[in-house]
């Protein structure tokens, strides 16, 4: 079940990540639409879809400049956490609905936050067409992701090139007449490019605060934090088996048939979860903390027999709004931990069988077991 | 010190220092003639099916080998011996002559260390080609990481064996790039050409030929030489702990270090032999590499080779007198008697019977008969690995477990592939750097020559 | 400031030798010979010696030293291991590394050292005097900076007495060396 | 106790296996990584867990954008009470093909059962379980299986075609005409009880049970001579000698995990026993019974009809009955029969040949020796096979005439299986309606006119029968993965009841079992019972069965008059495929025969003597005069003027892994005397000069002098128990060690093999191949000798290659606590653990395979290729539904790395993390191996060697132990048993 070939794949492929990195670039088709409830029998044309786009991001003056879709709905993937729904998710939502449904929730909304921003909108049924038009589009083809991070790349091609100039300086060409400049470039490049490798290397396979966003805006700042909800209310299998487990619908119902209203983010996300439960269809949470396949890590054994904190490896979820991977749950991390921690060793009965240990423990030289005393270091604790 | 009224002079001819550095540079200058493109073709083809054997290997897997679950070392290992073998005469050859101030290795040691350089090259090829996820191999470095930090294993042979190859591979390149140059800034300053000047110019380092670097340049070689002397016996005895390590009978033997060394020394010389026949004769240099040469080379082999003849004796007396009966059946059973004797009779004949033809003076002053024995002797050499690899492990301790070994075409391809690679190499020198240290034959020629009269 | 060097280009070993011992007495200022390949007298003549084996040597104690505390950090301080009963500080499997590590600590740092003090590096161009002196000559360099023009003459016509082949002035803006 | 599912919903699942398996694997890692795949282990109900495939492609595709691929956690919408993810369940269930029978517990995780174990509650096979029953989850997940019901050979929906049926059914039965069911032997009371219901509503009705492998000799026997047709329950615990006639009792007859348990029981001296049950055996061909015989005899197929009334006639002389003077065997039996008398009433006499005159006989020496009280039980007899030859043979003239006007067909395949397959192929064309109801495609599919799928055993509910007495139950462990139904609930819906089978057999316990179950509650009765899987209630009224000796005359007489000549095939069971039914089981295919080591395909096993004569090797095909061409192995034991060839093989529609493997030799099955005979008497067969090389696993049988297998004679090891095993003591008092012994604090983990009781049957090694995922490599790569198999069972030869005395050993990682192979790692891969475990980092190796070389019992095995989603290896780890396999805890290893025995380390792990949750220390046999576990000799013992009350500490401290190669002084923490043999002699 468990495959190293990932890690592996990835280091394949790693020169590619770099090369497509490069050639990546948003070009989009456009989509014809065809809108029935204004009689604007007309095909959008790639400018109005731009006009639609200048309209959602508010780049178009219109009579209320201070309002722009994009401040509550958010396009972007956002770090923290916005209550309101994404501007994809809205525009699905209305990807099968007329032009006519969107122009009443956007123009007399019915919730009352809603009544408070949208008051003042003032859209011509032109412009919604045109707004209506570019979510379609968002709606169909997704978000077209940004620009892809490549400042890294560039300042390593950039070093990469400063390098090797230095070098032809030095040794062919011969331009610069102080020596010490050539040897600063080369050994401060040199510097760069190690550290990006052997920190990309690093990062291969891991995804230290990894946040991903969510199908539903959950926060658990809300639910454990300023709620007090037990972790293992949710998380039930934490204490006994592998894996903590992801509550069931059911669970979530449990509180949610009667709370159907969030005091910030309003009844659209509680909405998905009720929904989700009504039409038996599961949640596609995005798993945030993942090992390898390689590596068997029990809940069970450290949260049941072990009495760790949730919060010690998870960090301190309760003032996570979006869940975020604190630790990079390397190798050398887990070690660490086990290389120190202390095991309930006169506490838990099964220890007994430790003789030697316990021996050492009633005459005193030693005061405490670690981990690593009972095998907490060896390869087949957690890889088999 | 050298006698030249016995061994007559080491370069013969009256060669002024005018004449070596002309005839030396002579093959880099003109173009040697139809074989060299023709057996440059044989090589490279013979690379190119040994890249499609590797390509073949690390995309499908160690499967594709005739391997198995008894025998896990097969062909590429032997090979992997029979390389590393020939890679230790050039520095041999080179270092032991050196520090016994044998001038007469003038004209041979570049030649041997530019072998030694291709043969370690296509050696250290071998295992890493072994292992079954070749794209890890940086596991083996010991370097600091995230995982604990998890080290290696320094109990394991094949860690020293690593350590050994790598340190070797570097240490007789830089060896035999440290004694070319004096040579490249001779051709740097002969030639006409521009970009053989700026080439030639760009690896021979600025040297010119001063007092102050031929001290340093001396001393120098003094220390790589001590030190490499000591690497030579080492690295085959590091190899030889692969097996010597191990539990396996046959294997589990206090002989194989200086049985090792003295088999890699006899492969080497074997190989030096062949490859000195053919060079004197295409490139017309038997001036240089005189018949004394070979007669040297040649005595030196029937004298390892009773070594080795002796080391045969030992290792099946010692399996008779242990009493072991795993030892006595691989030896008596499985290598004299069984599936693979053929092999254990030809490693014997090959490497202990027809190296005694050099007794004869007649036949270590005929090339085609050294051309002969020497290729003999390399079969021979590539035999034994094979009785030592495949002939314990096939048949061992518990005999459930006893299986048949035969290679496969991808075996066979990347041995044809390393031959290549290696060929290709020898022919590449021939062509781009001075087969013989210009240098140390000037300082050599006048020895034997009617001017030091 | 350009330096002017005397250069006498010698055929044979005996006759160059002879000059610069010559040379030496009459106080010429040797900058340096040039010889295609290395000849001991010159070094006595000139005085040159190497500490490069003493450097090996230190270079050789730093590698065992600190291998064989690498070694023993790794496997019995930082995290101990049982290879097959073996004891974590078993010392005989160590030797082979502790060698063979030595070996190549030595010979890189000596080849370093060596490419330093020598400066032979890449695509390093020293001045050549005389470019047949990687063939077959032997080319005597006398710096002449510090002589007045009779005293250059005097070099030049005592090389050529001994046998130098060929007499030769030259100046250069910059002597790499 | 294990826990116990009540009902597992309902049926409305249907998967699109189509949609959701067929898309193209395009990136492995994800594949591979589904089953431990959080969407898993979060948990989806069973009932959705194909579904998940579908979700699971949308993150491969994002991983090819070369991001680290999205997992995505997947919650209950229900969280089920019962269900813990990433916990195992167990569920009591029964075991039964139509022809074996076991009661079982099964393993499931996260909703699909990937392991099957012996249920301990039954009294019938306790926890052992054979190789077949091992592997038949991996038939669960067989893409052969049928997967929809077909009307003439097109797909259509159940409504559709049960309209037809029931239309048709009324429309025979209006007629008048014949309606025939086709069954395997049936073991379920309820299901007997709906059989005969449903042929109640119809006027002419026949039920004909039928058996690939016929027992109906010893049945009609003992219809003959006691009135009573029934295979009796054979009591070897409560024997003192065993005289079996081609039974392989051990391997393939009857019941083989019945009978290892009493047998073995009888054999084993581990707890200071003195005496052992002594077994002779009288055969052709090389069988696993006749190799774990004391005394073994060859004799031809023809000399068993002397041997058997010589016997009877000697003893007969002795005891004072009737003689029937007739030719003697070629040896003296007075010894044997002085035995035999010597051991009246804790005797068994068996034969193995399907012929009523010879069972008669049998019947009749038992009789004489008074062992039907105490060692043959026809009383509680075990109805694992109730088919008559005879009936089966008027079926086919019946179809043949025309007269059968519906057939309906369950669990059966006489197309392949019956010998006058070609009678019954035309004979189904003669009728006007046929069913076929079987779970997965084989020869019959195809040509009737229904298809109507049932669902594998672990998906359907059921009871069993197999003792008078002994019932279990089996349970649905999963939603049928296709769109099948089980048998009973068509024949339900059939006869037009609305109720489902569930409801029935319920309704049917409530009425027939509980009121004598002396529990108030009948929810409480069936919870319990489903819980232990077995139930057993008193039979009343028992009545002692008396020998009816009338028969035996015309017996000798009939069985005198047949003379043989030529050479004798001798047709049987192969103990890996059985009767043929689950060879397209990859990890039966791939399990060696244990005593020729050859699997891949059947051969034609041949004496040494006549393989001399007729100048042919192994791997020589030759060609018998009846056309069939067989590859030759030369077997040692094989008597001479006999081949023996294995069933099975040759399936042409059974699915891709057994297609055309080998050859089909029902055909050549003959009946006779109303029975079939499994013997062809035969000319010499012509080489053909073409070679194939033979899939063997072991190529070299003798130990070569080497103490490997260490044995002794009961009078040896009753005067000293150490006898045999005197290199021990040598080796203990020599060895002496340059560096320190490492200490074990704690755990020190230890296995006990005790080679007297290890009979060889393989079943351990399928149990580990389920356990830990090991690969199936295919046939090539078994003649390359690269078989995966993690533990293996050696069989050596000794004495006589013409007849040998053959051993076992099974042969799996020692352990060693002085590894060699940890010396050699370079990147410290494999090292040893404070519990003694030579530990295996999958994830580490980088596969310089030198701990392979270095293993001097070379029990580590590599990766060579792929073998995970690999188009070269199509076996079950190559589609997403073989692969639902797959243990969870335990890595799929790389294409490269080196594995190994681990000890079942996730056992362990699992066990001490338990005890730790639970405040308590860890019991000793608490954790057992999958090898330990599916053992039905119970010759493997696992243990904690520190503690010195352990099991595996006391058998470590016996004098027979000793340990493989300890000359080496590797320190294995493997220990071996001494053998012995009871093999003194008796013809004096």
């Amino acid at each position: 079940m468990r495959n190293f070939f990932s890690v592996r794949k990835l280091k394949f492929i790693l020169p590619f990540i770099f090369l497509s990195g490069l050639f990546t670039s948003g070009y989009s088709n456009l989509v014809q639409v065809e809108d029935s409830v204004l009689n604007l029998k007309k095909k959008l044309t790639p400018e109005d879809l731009i006009i639609g786009e200048r309209l959602f991001f508010g780049l178009v003056y219109h009579d209320n400049k201070s309002i722009k879709c994009i401040t509550c709905h958010n396009i972007t993937l956002s770090d923290t956490l916005n209550w309101n729904p994404d501007a994809i998710e809205i525009s699905r939502k209305y990807l099968n609905k007329s032009t006519g449904d969107l122009s009443k929730v956007l123009l007399r909304p019915a919730g009352k936050k809603m009544v408070e921003v949208h008051k003042d909108f003032k859209l011509s049924p032109e412009e919604i067409v045109m707004i209506k038009g570019y979510m379609d589009r968002l709606a169909i083809q997704g978000l077209i992701r940004n620009k892809p991070v490549i400042t890294n790349l560039i300042f390593f091609i950039i070093a990469s090139a400063l390098m090797l100039f230095s070098i032809i300086d030095l040794i062919i060409t011969k331009v610069l007449k102080h020596k010490w400049i050539n040897y600063i470039i080369l050994l401060s490049s040199v510097c760069f490019i190690t550290y990006t490798l052997v920190g990309s290397a690093i990062a291969i396979g891991r995804s230290q605060n990894y946040s991903p966003d969510q199908p539903i805006k959950f926060s658990h700042a809300v639910h454990a934090g300023q709620n007090q909800t037990d972790c293992i209310y949710c998380h039930s299998f934490a204490p006994y088996s592998k894996s903590a487990g992801i509550p069931g619908e059911n669970v979530c119902m449990n509180c949610h048939l009667l709370v159907r209203n969030g005091t910030r983010s309003g009844a659209f996300e509680i909405y998905k979860i009720i929904s989700a439960y009504e039409n038996k269809k599961p949640i596609e949470w995005v798993k945030v903390h993942n090992l390898p396949d390689h590596v068997f890590f029990s809940h069970a054994q450290h949260v049941g027999a072990g009495g760790l904190k949730c919060q010690e490896c998870h960090g301190n979820v309760k003032e996570m709004n979006v869940i975020i991977q604190v630790k990079d749950l390397s190798m050398g991390w887990c070690l660490d931990c086990h290389r120190t921690r202390k095991v309930n060793f006169t506490g838990n009965k099964f220890y007994s069988d430790y003789k030697e240990l316990a021996e050492k423990i009633k005459n005193g030289t030693l005061d405490s077991v670690t981990v690593e005393m009972i095998g907490g270091r060896e390869c087949m604790k957690c890889h088999y | 010190m050298y006698n030249k009224k016995i061994r007559g002079p080491l370069v013969e001819g009256n060669k002024t220092l005018g004449q070596i550095t002309k005839e030396v540079m002579k093959p880099l200058e003109i173009s040697p003639g139809v074989w060299w493109p023709i057996a440059f073709g044989i090589s490279s083809a013979a690379a190119i099916y040994g890249f499609y054997a590797i390509y073949i290997t690390v995309t499908q897997g160690i499967g594709t080998w005739g391997v198995n679950n008894s025998v896990g070392w097969g062909w590429e290992i032997i090979n992997f011996v029979w390389w590393i073998g020939i890679g230790h005469a050039g520095t041999a050859f080179s270092i032991f002559l050196l520090i016994l101030r044998q001038k007469w290795r003038t004209s041979i040691n570049r030649s041997a260390e530019a072998m030694t350089v291709f043969a370690v090259i296509s050696a250290a090829l071998l295992p890493a080609l072994h292992m079954g996820r070749v794209w890890l191999v940086f596991y083996i470095f010991p370097y600091p990481n995230t995982r604990g930090p998890l080290w290696v294993n320094f109990n394991s042979p094949l860690f020293w064996d690593f350590t050994a190859i790598t340190a070797y591979l570097l240490i007789s390149a830089s060896f035999w790039y440290l004694g070319m140059l004096p040579d490249l800034a001779t051709i740097r300053d002969k030639t006409t050409s521009k970009v053989k000047k700026a080439v030639y110019g760009f690896f021979s380092l600025g040297w010119t030929g001063s007092s102050r670097h031929w001290i340093r340049y001396e001393s120098l070689s003094f220390i790589l030489g001590g030190i490499a002397a000591v690497l030579v016996v080492s690295v085959h005895s590091i190899v030889s702990t692969d097996f010597a390590v191990s539990v396996e009978a046959g294997w589990h033997s206090t002989l194989f270090p200086p049985f090792f060394v003295v088999g890699a020394i006899f492969s080497g010389f074997a190989m030096v032999m062949t490859l000195m026949v053919l060079i004197r004769k295409l490139y017309h240099l038997t001036d240089y590499i005189t018949d004394n040469h070979m007669d040297a080379i040649a005595r030196i082999l029937v004298f390892i080779s009773l070594i080795m003849g002796t080391a045969y004796l030992t290792e099946l007396f010692v399996a008779w007198y242990s009493g072991n009966e795993y030892e006595i059946f691989t030896f008596f059973r499985n290598r004299a008697t069984g599936e693979y004797t053929l092999q254990f009779w030809g490693m014997i004949i090959c490497n202990a019977l027809i190296p005694q033809l050099f007794w004869f003076k007649k036949v270590r002053r005929n090339w085609i008969w050294l051309l002969i024995v020497s290729l003999f002797i390399n079969i021979g050499m590539w035999l034994e690995r094979f009785n030592i690899v495949v002939t314990s492990l096939n048949k061992d301790y518990l005999p459930s477990n006893w299986v048949s070994y035969s290679p496969t075409h991808i075996d066979i391809g990347v041995f044809l592939g390393t031959i290549g690679m290696f060929a290709c190499g020898v022919l590449l020198f021939m062509r781009y750097i001075p087969m013989m240290a210009i240098s140390e034959l000037k300082s050599v020629v006048h020895i034997g020559n009617k001017k030091e009269d | 400031m350009d330096r002017i060097f005397k250069i006498g280009v010698f055929d044979e070993e005996e006759k160059f030798l002879s000059s610069i011992k010559s040379l030496q007495e009459q106080n010429f200022l040797i900058y340096d010979v040039f010889t295609p390949y290395p000849i001991h007298e010159v070094f006595h003549l000139l005085k040159r010696k190497s500490r490069l084996p003493t450097a090996a040597y230190f270079f050789g104690l730093f590698g065992i030293i600190s291998t064989l505390a690498f070694l023993y950090y790794t496997s019995v301080l930082n995290w101990p291991v049982v290879y097959g009963g073996k004891p974590f500080n078993s010392f005989p499997s160590f030797i082979v590394v502790t060698i063979i590590l030595t070996i190549l600590t030595v010979t890189i740092a000596s080849l370093a050292l060596f490419s330093y003090r020598s400066k032979l590096f890449p695509g390093r161009e020293n001045t050549i005097f005389d470019p047949r002196a990687t063939d077959d000559k032997f080319v005597i360099v006398v710096e002449t900076g510090a002589m007045d023009i009779t005293s250059i003459e005097k070099a030049g016509k005592l090389m050529n007495e001994l046998g130098a082949v060929e007499i030769i002035e030259k100046e250069f803006g910059k002597v790499n060396a | 106790m294990k826990k116990s599912r009540t009902n597992p919903g309902g049926a409305n699942f249907v998967p699109e296996v189509k949609n959701n398996l067929g898309s193209p694997a395009e990136n492995e890692n994800q594949l591979l990584g589904l089953l431990e795949h959080d969407i898993m282990k979060q948990g989806t109900s069973r009932r959705d867990f194909l579904k998940v495939f579908g979700y699971s492609f949308a993150s491969a595709a994002l991983l090819a954008s070369c991001k680290r691929p999205v997992q995505k956690a997947l919650p209950y919408i229900i969280q089920p009470p019962e269900i813990t993810p990433g916990k195992s369940l167990y569920y009591a269930s029964s075991f039964y093909d139509g022809h074996e029978y076991s009661s079982i517990l099964v393993k499931t995780r996260d909703g699909r059962p990937i392991k099957i174990e012996g249920n301990l509650l039954s009294e019938f096979n306790r926890e052992g379980t054979t190789a077949r029953v091992q592997a038949s989850v991996l038939s669960l997940y067989d893409d052969a299986r049928l997967k929809n019901p077909s009307a003439e050979n097109k797909q259509t929906t159940w409504d559709n075609i049960d309209a037809q049926i029931i239309n048709k059914l009324k429309e025979i039965n209006s007629k008048n005409g014949e309606i025939v069911l086709l069954t395997s032997s049936i073991l379920s009371p309820s299901t007997i009880r709906l059989i005969n219901e449903f042929g109640a509503d119809f006027h002419k009705f026949k039920w004909v049970q039928y058996d690939a492998i016929s027992y109906s000799a010893i049945l009609e026997a003992n219809s003959i001579c006691f009135g009573k047709e029934a295979i009796p329950d054979y009591h070897f615990r409560n024997a003192d000698l065993v005289v079996s006639v081609y039974a392989d009792f051990i391997g393939t007859w009857i019941s083989p995990a019945h009978f290892i348990q009493d047998y073995v029981s009888r054999r084993k001296l581990d707890k200071g026993e003195k005496t052992m049950l002594r077994h002779i055996h009288y055969e052709s061909g090389m069988s696993l019974t006749g190799a774990n015989a004391d005394i073994r005899k060859k004799i031809k197929p023809s000399e068993e009809k002397n041997l058997l009334i010589d016997l009877y006639n000697r003893i007969a002389e002795k005891t004072g009955a009737i003689t029937f003077p007739s030719a003697n065997f070629r040896e003296d039996l007075t010894g044997l029969a002085d035995k035999l008398i010597e051991a009246k009433g804790k005797s068994i006499v068996i034969s193995g040949t399907n012929n009523l005159d010879i069972q008669i006989i049998v019947n009749g020496i038992n009789s004489l020796l008074g062992n039907y009280t105490n060692c043959i039980d026809l009383n509680n007899n075990i109805k694992v096979a109730s088919g008559i030859d005879s009936k089966m043979e008027d079926l086919i003239s019946e179809l043949k005439e025309g007269s059968v006007k519906a057939l309906i067909m369950y669990n059966v395949n006489p197309v392949y299986d019956y010998h006058d397959s070609e009678n019954f192929r035309k004979g189904i064309k003669n009728t006007e309606i046929s069913i076929n109801m079987t779970v997965s495609l084989n020869e019959t599919v195809g040509l009737v006119k229904y298809e109507c799928p049932v669902n594998h055993y672990l998906e359907s509910w059921d009871d069993a029968e197999i003792i008078s007495g002994q019932l279990s139950l089996s349970q649905p462990c999963i939603n049928p993965i296709f769109n099948t139904r089980s048998f009973q609930d068509s024949l339900l819906k059939w006869s037009g009841s609305s109720t489902n089978y569930h409801d029935y057999l319920t309704s049917n316990w409530e009425k027939q079992y509980f009121p004598g179950s002396g529990i108030s509650d009948f929810r409480n009765f069936w919870n319990t019972s489903l819980g232990n899987g077995v139930f057993n209630y008193k039979v009343p009224g028992f009545k002692s069965l008396t020998h009816k000796p009338e028969r035996l005359s015309q017996a000798m007489k009939t069985l005198e008059k047949s003379e043989t000549g030529g050479y004798e095939i001798v047709i049987s069971e192969s103990v890996a495929l059985g009767t043929g039914m689950h060879a397209n089981n990859p990890w039966l295919m791939e399990l060696p025969d244990p005593v020729s080591r050859q699997c891949w395909e059947n051969v034609a096993a041949i004496s040494i003597s006549d393989a001399t004569i007729w100048g042919v090797q192994n791997g020589d095909i030759v060609k018998f005069s009846n056309g069939l061409k067989l590859p030759v192995f030369v077997q040692s034991g094989q008597m001479e003027g006999t081949i023996s060839v294995a069933l099975g093989y040759g399936h042409t529609n059974s699915g891709p892994v057994c297609f055309r493997i080998g050859e089909n030799l029902y055909p050549f099955v003959k009946s006779s005397a109303g029975n079939r005979n499994y013997v062809i008497t035969i000319e010499k067969p012509i080489n053909t000069f073409e070679k194939r090389q033979l899939a063997l696993t072991q190529v070299h049988s003798s130990m070569e002098g080497r103490p490997i297998v260490r044995e002794t004679s009961l009078n040896k090891y009753i005067i000293d128990p150490s006898s045999g095993n005197e290199f021990h003591k040598e080796f203990e008092s020599t060895h002496k060690t340059l560096y320190p012994e490492v200490k074990y604090d704690g755990f020190h983990w230890g296995l006990a093999i005790d080679l007297n009781a290890c009979i060889g049957c393989n079943s351990c090694v399928i149990a580990c191949q389920a356990e830990n995922n090991i690969p199936v490599v295919g046939k090539a790569e078994v003649i390359k000798r690269r078989i995966m198999h993690w533990i293996k069972i050696d069989r050596y030869y000794s004495d006589t290659p013409d007849d040998p005395k053959v051993y076992f050993q099974p042969l799996a990682c020692q352990h060693c606590d002085n590894a060699p192979c940890e010396n050699v790692c370079p990147v410290s891969a494999t090292n040893h653990s404070s519990e003694g475990l030579n530990q295996m980092t999958y994830n580490r190796c980088v596969g310089t395979k030198y701990c392979i070389n270095n293993c001097p019992y070379k029990v580590r095995r590599f990766n060579w290729y792929r073998y995970t989603n690999s188009k070269n290896f199509d076996f079950n780890t190559a589609s997403d539904l073989g692969k639902m396999v797959l243990n969870p805890d335990v890595t799929v290893r790389e294409r490269g790395v080196v594995e190994k025995c681990s000890f079942c380390v996730q056992r362990i792990q699992e066990k001490k993390l338990q005890a730790k949750l639970e405040n308590r220390t860890l019991n000793d046999n608490e954790i057992k191996t999958a090898c330990m576990q599916a053992c039905p000799a119970g010759a493997i013992v696992f243990g904690n060697l520190n503690d010195k009350k352990s099991m595996v500490s006391k058998l470590f401290s016996d004098p027979r132990c000793y340990h493989l190669l300890e000359e080496l002084h590797t320190l294995p923490n493997t220990g071996y048993l001494t053998k012995v043999r009871n093999d003194d002699k008796i013809d004096s």
